[in-house]
């Protein structure tokens, strides 16, 4: 490490957290987010849940993990490699080794890399640092076990309540080493802990030993500084992809004047979306947590005849259980809002891990000729705006629509500005109204969109049945005319392709005069938009469209394309939206890069990537 | 509202009804009309809901709001109507197939929640619709097209089941049997919470009589029983047969033999909480004749209502009014 | 019509019997059918049932129909327009008008055409011919009721039971129109009736009576004479698609040596299906009628885990709900069959209606990269051919396969030569060997084509556990390893890609040397065949190829569809195929041609559309 | 085959056990391996099927063939399993959320046809995989991340719904109580037909105590029963409180009190065809012991083996001995 005392200045820094299930590192973790994030830099997180709910003490499948990405602006990722690690035991630093650069600062506990901690993580050295080849590291080996004992021994409280302190004296430290306002960070202890007094004293003090003990101990070593960024002005607060899911469809119920109703069941990663939900009671939610994904989408649709604003959330598995109620939908013309978190499929698969291996799924998983409106959330908080939207285009356009968002999105985080509803538009949902009586049936159309108006039971006069069977257009009894099936199949489909007209077209970012367009979609946003950024600034031309909008494609999807002699579609599939284009657009040429590990891009393979592409293609 | 009075009529409309002639559902849908009539909520606030079947046809003949849906989803779709509003009246009309077969999950979770929903289980003992395959309340050793040499499985009895779910209110009625079908409809209409009736009803073209031989008009009296709450269980052309218990089981006598008076008959008590008698009233056959009318009707938590009234709760305790309110309380910070 | 007695020979002809659903119209129709057959002709057949079970006497709606087409050769759909029509009433007459060819022979029953008929069938005048605008028609009109009654008055037989053998007088009629063997008819009716003699007398003598009858009374008539075909020799039977389709799987079960079993639950047009397996117990087959559309599957994966053959067998709503359960068996990579029976979509849709709506549900309804074979038969009888296949490929590549029919080749029927099992290759299933011990692991594969060694419970020593999660590929245990999952993601695709060496390569028919190539897919392959054909006649040129291998598509494709300027996709859906081409191979222009009214294509509609384009393009 | 016998190790393989450190799970693991051992059924011939959830992670712990399948599907994929070979000894473990939610209706049905199945569904009244929402046997007003005002709806009791469709064969056990837990899971295996076995779990982490009530080992013979057939229903610490019927109800009675000896206690007659009793013993709690041990076991007709004899039966009366005898028995013509 350095041997004198300065600040260096950052533009940004990647840390993680990590340590046993038991830890507490998420708290730590969001606790310093938020803390950077309220000094004004931009933020981006990541958690790394183990996989089993709770392994052995000390146990490499028992690590816990959370990754900070913070920096002065264009953090768009919890970024690829860390800069500083923070491991509370030997599994951690294990399980991290990788993940972190050369040199990078790791802060570990130095009481908890004794003999029998080492052998819970299978090292067979007992120099853990040697045996992983960490040479290039600056290590900051602090006793903080034993530390927090010392420091909290006159509480009175038991050894292993003290000991859950011990993520506090990390978290002190960290704030020492990143010159973080430290009675900032007690403010946030302060009202996360007001309930509970003794921890919040306890977690206080030893929150100041830390941040004493780096300043004391290391004071000859470098700490550094990022620069606040130049954020809008507001009131901010740190958002989940699956709370601003959840928001996003209160938001729309409260633009709407219609109730929300979720129909769900719980399934990684998407159940946060049911749980936040079940909880805003406050806000008159009603949720129904169903006996499966069938019952839940039911619900909703049920929910939806009798005039609510419905949605039902799930993941891959049950998405494919709901296709055939999906479908019902799409046949009876009532509003819904699928939201399907995807995560690493085929069957069970990867419940943990993110992927968009459901695209195709979404788009074609359903019986007959079933078009129904597809989205795609692109980052965490933007979750919020594609719900609003998802809900936005299902109410006024009498459609089931699929919003896709996905593990990555759904647990990462970011800064947020809480907006006002005002800056939303208006949702008008295609009401009857009583002049359309006697002659209104319950297929009568808008001309302009094909949108069938919408009466629910309680509205007098306009009692009617909908149902899964074919429908005579005029009389909305059931039809098998050959030339109505026509027309109704033709009419569905043209309803779905009008949305084209009120969704924003595609915007091209990096280069736009480059020969060559990245392509993405969804959750893989961030990354591909900070590489693509990379490359160009490295003199290449790189142009870059991400979509958001799946089905209808955005009006302009043809014309933008055919501006680029090759066309790099990037997701984390085998290559499902590059075939998707091809198959609505003829004379493309299109370049499949894809991934499927259950892990998100990271932005160096994408710059390599693109690089080596473009050098072949000189 | 409540001077509004209506008649069946304004329960029917122009839709020519496409079953069978003869097919057993035209009498459940005329009771079900007469009963909605009874019951006096407005078609606009009614809402039948089915699956698919030729049972599950009938919300198109209902002159209310109504849902054809999908083949087993019934009980789900119309918990989401009632919980989404509760102030509707919801039936359920679904068939043995599509309630019991596919639809056997949403079903007994309806019943366990107790949603205030009414369901008329069109029982005819066979896949109508899809042509004549034995459903899973056809009798052990039903020869159909799907069991061209018998089926080797017992049925399922639908107030076993119901009250297995844990059911609150059964009630049983047969096609030819008007008055006590609307009887029982409206019972359960009345009832708060999931009420199930179970209609035997006759498919005349793929299991013709299978309730014959209860249902015949020569010995239907001697055969089934139409119970009523707080009267004793009399029976019999000549209401002259009673039931009684003998140890743990239940037995048919003749009032004025072996000294037997109607002090000695059982009085139906659909009231009573534990459903041990209703679950054997319900299962009664063979020497003991079939239940008919409403056999279990016990008021409990009802969930539609209990939703409701948590969020009540919790609003009248919450400062959030909107959505702003409530993500300002969240832990923020202001970016000047 | 002709006054002067002589016998036409003709080389092709379409009749269409009709009546209400009481007057046993398929069976005359499969009856004379069968006659033809016998006779050495080329047939096919479709019948058209009522949408209701019962629909009132005479009414419209209970009109039931059949549709038979006789012919020397090239009979390979049962024809557009009928020659002769038989109409038992006033509504069989007005339901099928419109398909009748101008000119028609339309044998009529008299004696039904009285007001109550006429007024039941909705006729506002008391002459139905002129009201329909029927000028063309040679009309036989026949007092059938009367004279059936008088024939067997003294038989003792009831009215209703005498009225019952109405539909042998017009066989009768026909035998004697089209110079029939009536003999061959009795012969016929005497096993049809064998258990049955009281009923077997009255139509042996109606159906002299009605041969009688045509032959005293219209001598003067033009009768006609179909020359019979050279077909192979041997034993035919009449098949229809769904029974082909389970008679496919029996022959495949007995070929790998492994017990047939059967999950299903009833549904439209996949019924019979279920049907004829149940019936097959003397051949041991096992089928559980399951209590939905997922225990059906998921019974056929239990069964295939415990070492069957198994399958299911649905239409499209069936398929969405199975779409979960697929995954598992992509996952656990067991082989299983789908059948899939195509019907008209979305949601309950059309359910007695054809339609190959499915095809991207079959492709793509999973979630996770979930990839599956995909076959399509398409004529009634080679439902045998492929079930088989499917039953092949699914047991020799451990993999789940989806057989696509539908409705009109499940119902549609035609002679069919009872092959002998030697015709059919020896199916091999990749069983493990006492040799892999100790070595062997769940996903040991084959080198060559990727496909796991099969072990099944029973077999000693091999005893291991399989499921939905992402698996080692080496130990066969959970992995949630980056590297793996995309390895084994790699490796399910592999195994699917090739399969393509061992399917037959797509063989061009009509003109190969034509600039436009019509190209279809499954059920649609008679009216394509056969328009092409006529084009062709017609000194166009136009190619024609039929995939029956969708998943994965033949080696050759690229190479062949890359040899035309211009690709016309025909689909019975907005355009499937033609999406999925798209996809899969760049730089195609492909033209889609579509039809979604619940009905097959018509010879005439697509030589028009063939004739247009051609025209076009010059 | 007879002569070999089985040791709890022969059912264990190197598989790391991945379940929280306290979680009751592993005592169901431990007893169900011993359970196999005593039955005696060879390791290839025994086939674990489950679905997803914690509890249905077993199977991978087990060397047996196994299947961890999909949510839910585990009783339909093991009814396929037995019924395509009778021959293998088939276990079915799940969890409440996987067998009651939304695996409601193939455990229904794989009961009601009677499949001979070893069903064990493990209640830790929670959904433990997923985190801590509440489950169907959740007890109303239960708090848990998807419940945060506590729930509004009834909990499935799982002996209830087993008989509610005709279930033959109920018993319940303990985590705590490996020794019942053994025995009952033997006793299943031998029962011909459906057995279901309620094992009540505790979930350390997401519903810490929620069977304490009854599991503690301070009260637990207080208030539990562990039913024997054959024996009278005699229990407690001391062994002196009995069960008696009173009218249509059970009461418990200490012996000695009231002149009430053992000759006054109900003897448990598992093999009773009438479910009455059962149904309430499955019911009792309050001032009734929890019962566990063996509730019901009666014979039946089961699935699977009637499959396999009515197959015989036609086939000892067809001459069709292959496909090609079948395809020539139908009507065919010669073209020569
Ligand atoms: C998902 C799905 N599976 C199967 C079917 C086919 N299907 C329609 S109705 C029916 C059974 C109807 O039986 P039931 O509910 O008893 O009604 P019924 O016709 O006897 O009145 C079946 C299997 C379907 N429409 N959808
Ligand atoms: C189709 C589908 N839906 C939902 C899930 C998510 N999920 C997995 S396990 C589970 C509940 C498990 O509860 P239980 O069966 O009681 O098992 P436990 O974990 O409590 O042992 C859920 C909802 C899934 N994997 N698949
Ligand atoms: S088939 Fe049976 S149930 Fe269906 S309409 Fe006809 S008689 Fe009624
Ligand atoms: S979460 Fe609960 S049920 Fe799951 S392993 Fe841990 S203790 Fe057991
Ligand atoms: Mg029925
Ligand atoms: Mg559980």
């Amino acid at each position: 490490m350095s041997d004198t005392a300065k600040v260096t200045s950052l533009e940004q820094v990647v840390i993680r957290f990590s340590g046993d299930s038991g830890d507490g590192m998420q708290l730590t973790g969001s606790l310093f987010s938020n803390l950077s994030a309220i000094y004004g830099n931009e933020i981006s997180t990541f958690p790394d849940f183990p996989a089993e709910i709770r392994a052995p003490q000390g146990s490499l499948s028992g690590v816990s993990g959370y990754q900070l990405h913070i920096g002065s602006k264009n953090i768009h990722t919890p970024g690829d490699l860390a800069d500083v690690l923070i491991a509370m035991n030997p599994a951690a630093l294990k399980v991290n080794s990788c993940a972190i650069k050369s040199n990078a600062i790791v802060i570990a506990d130095q009481d908890s890399f004794d003999k029998n901690h080492l052998e819970k993580a299978g090292f067979v050295t007992e120099d853990p640092f040697e045996e992983l080849q960490l040479k290039g590291i600056q290590l900051i080996l602090a006793p903080i076990s034993s530390m927090v004992k010392d420091s909290l021994a006159e509480t009175g409280m038991d050894n292993k309540s003290i000991l859950r302190s011990k993520n506090m004296f990390a978290l002190g430290l960290l704030c020492w080493l990143f010159n973080a306002d430290v009675e900032q960070a007690k403010h946030l202890l302060e009202n996360k802990f007001k309930k509970k007094p003794a921890i919040l004293q306890a977690n206080l003090k030893v929150l100041q030993d830390g941040f004493n003990y780096g300043h004391n101990t290391h004071s000859s070593v470098s700490t550094y500084h990022i620069d606040p960024t130049d954020l809008p002005k507001g009131t901010y607060t740190d958002v989940k992809g699956n709370q601003a899911t959840a928001w996003g469809l209160i938001a729309a119920s409260e633009k709407s004047g219609l109730p929300l109703f979720l129909g769900s069941y719980p399934i990684t990663p998407a159940t946060e979306i049911l749980q936040e939900l079940a909880a805003r009671k406050d806000l008159g939610v009603k949720t129904v947590q169903a006996e499966d994904e069938i019952a839940g989408i039911c619900t909703a649709i049920g929910a939806s005849f009798a005039g609510s604003l419905a949605a039902t959330s799930t993941s891959g598995p049950g998405l494919a259980l709901k296709s055939e109620a999906i479908g019902l939908a799409v046949m009876a013309e009532l509003p819904l809002v699928v939201v399907n978190v995807q995560r690493g499929g085929p069957s069970t698969g990867l419940p943990t891990k993110t992927e968009q291996s459901d695209l195709l799924q979404a788009l074609y998983g359903r019986n007959g000729e079933s078009p129904c409106v597809v989205l795609a959330a692109s980052t965490p908080s933007n979750c919020f705006d594609y719900a609003f939207m998802a809900s936005k285009i299902a109410l006024e356009h009498m459609t089931p629509v699929i919003l896709l968002t996905d593990g990555y999105l759904a647990n990462g985080s970011s800064a947020w500005r809480i907006p006002s509803m005002d800056e939303f538009p208006a949702i008008n949902p295609p009401f009857v109204h009583k002049e359309m009586q006697p002659t209104w049936t319950p297929y009568l159309r808008n001309d302009k969109n094909a949108v069938r108006y919408w009466a629910f039971p309680g509205m007098e006069g306009f009692s009617h049945r909908v149902g899964g069977l074919e429908k005579d257009n005029q009389s909305g009894c059931i039809s098998t005319v050959a030339s109505n099936h026509q027309l109704m199949t033709d009419l569905r489909q043209a309803k779905i392709d009008a949305i084209a007209d009120v969704i924003p077209e595609l915007n091209v970012q990096g280069n736009p005069d480059a020969d060559v367009l990245v392509v993405g979609w969804g959750g893989t946003f961030g990354h591909l938009y900070t590489a693509v950024q990379s490359v160009n600034k490295q003199g290449k031309k790189l142009a870059f469209a991400h979509f958001n909008y799946i089905n209808p494609l955005p009006k302009n999807t043809e014309a933008v394309l055919k501006r680029y002699s090759t066309i790099v579609v990037c997701e984390l599939n085998s290559g499902q939206f590059a075939g998707y284009l091809r198959s609505k657009i003829e004379g493309l040429h299109i370049v499949s890069y894809t991934k499927v590990q259950g892990q998100p891009f990271t932005e160096a393979e994408l710059t390599e990537q693109f690089l080596t592409l473009l050098n072949n293609d000189k | 509202m409540h001077a509004i009075t209506y008649k069946p009529q304004d329960f029917k409309n122009g839709q020519s009804v496409r079953w069978c002639p003869g097919c057993g559902d035209y009498a459940i849908l005329n009771s079900l009309q007469k009963a909605m009539a009874e019951v006096g909520v407005s078609p606009d606030e009614t809402v039948v809901v089915s699956g698919i079947g030729c049972s599950s046809r009938l919300p198109y003949y209902v002159n209310t709001y109504g849902m054809h849906t999908i083949h087993g989803r019934a009980s789900a779709i119309a918990t989401g109507v009632k919980t989404a509003n509760p102030k509707l009246s919801v039936w359920q009309i679904t068939g043995d197939g599509d309630c019991l077969a596919i639809g056997g999950n949403h079903f007994i979770h309806a019943v366990r929640r107790n949603i205030d929903l009414n369901i008329v289980i069109i029982n005819n003992e066979i896949y109508g619709l899809t042509k004549g395959q034995y459903s899973p309340t056809s009798r052990l050793g039903f020869v159909s097209k799907s069991s061209p040499y018998g089926t080797v499985e017992e049925p399922f009895r639908p107030a076993e089941l119901t009250f297995g779910a844990r059911g609150n209110f059964f009630a049983r009625t047969l096609d030819a049997d008007l008055k006590t079908s609307q009887e029982v409809m409206v019972a359960a209409a009345q009832h708060k919470g999931c009420s199930v009736v179970e209609a035997l009803v006759n498919c005349v073209i793929f299991n013709d009589g299978t309730h014959k031989d209860i249902a015949d008009k020569s010995f239907r009296a001697d055969r089934t029983i139409v119970l009523k709450h707080g009267s004793p269980m009399i029976y019999g052309q000549n209401q002259d047969k009673g039931l009684i218990i003998e140890g743990f089981n239940l037995k048919s006598v003749t009032l004025g033999e072996n000294g037997i008076t109607e002090k000695d008959i059982l009085i139906h008590d659909a009231k009573c909480i534990d459903p041990t008698l209703h679950f054997k009233l319900g299962n009664m056959k063979g020497d003991l004749p079939v239940a008919l009318g409403v056999i279990r009707d016990v008021d409990a938590l009802v969930y539609d209502q209990a939703v409701e009234k948590q969020i009540r709760t919790v609003q009248e305790k919450s400062k959030n009014k909107s959505l702003s309110d409530f993500l300002h309380s969240l832990e923020t910070w202001e970016i000047k």
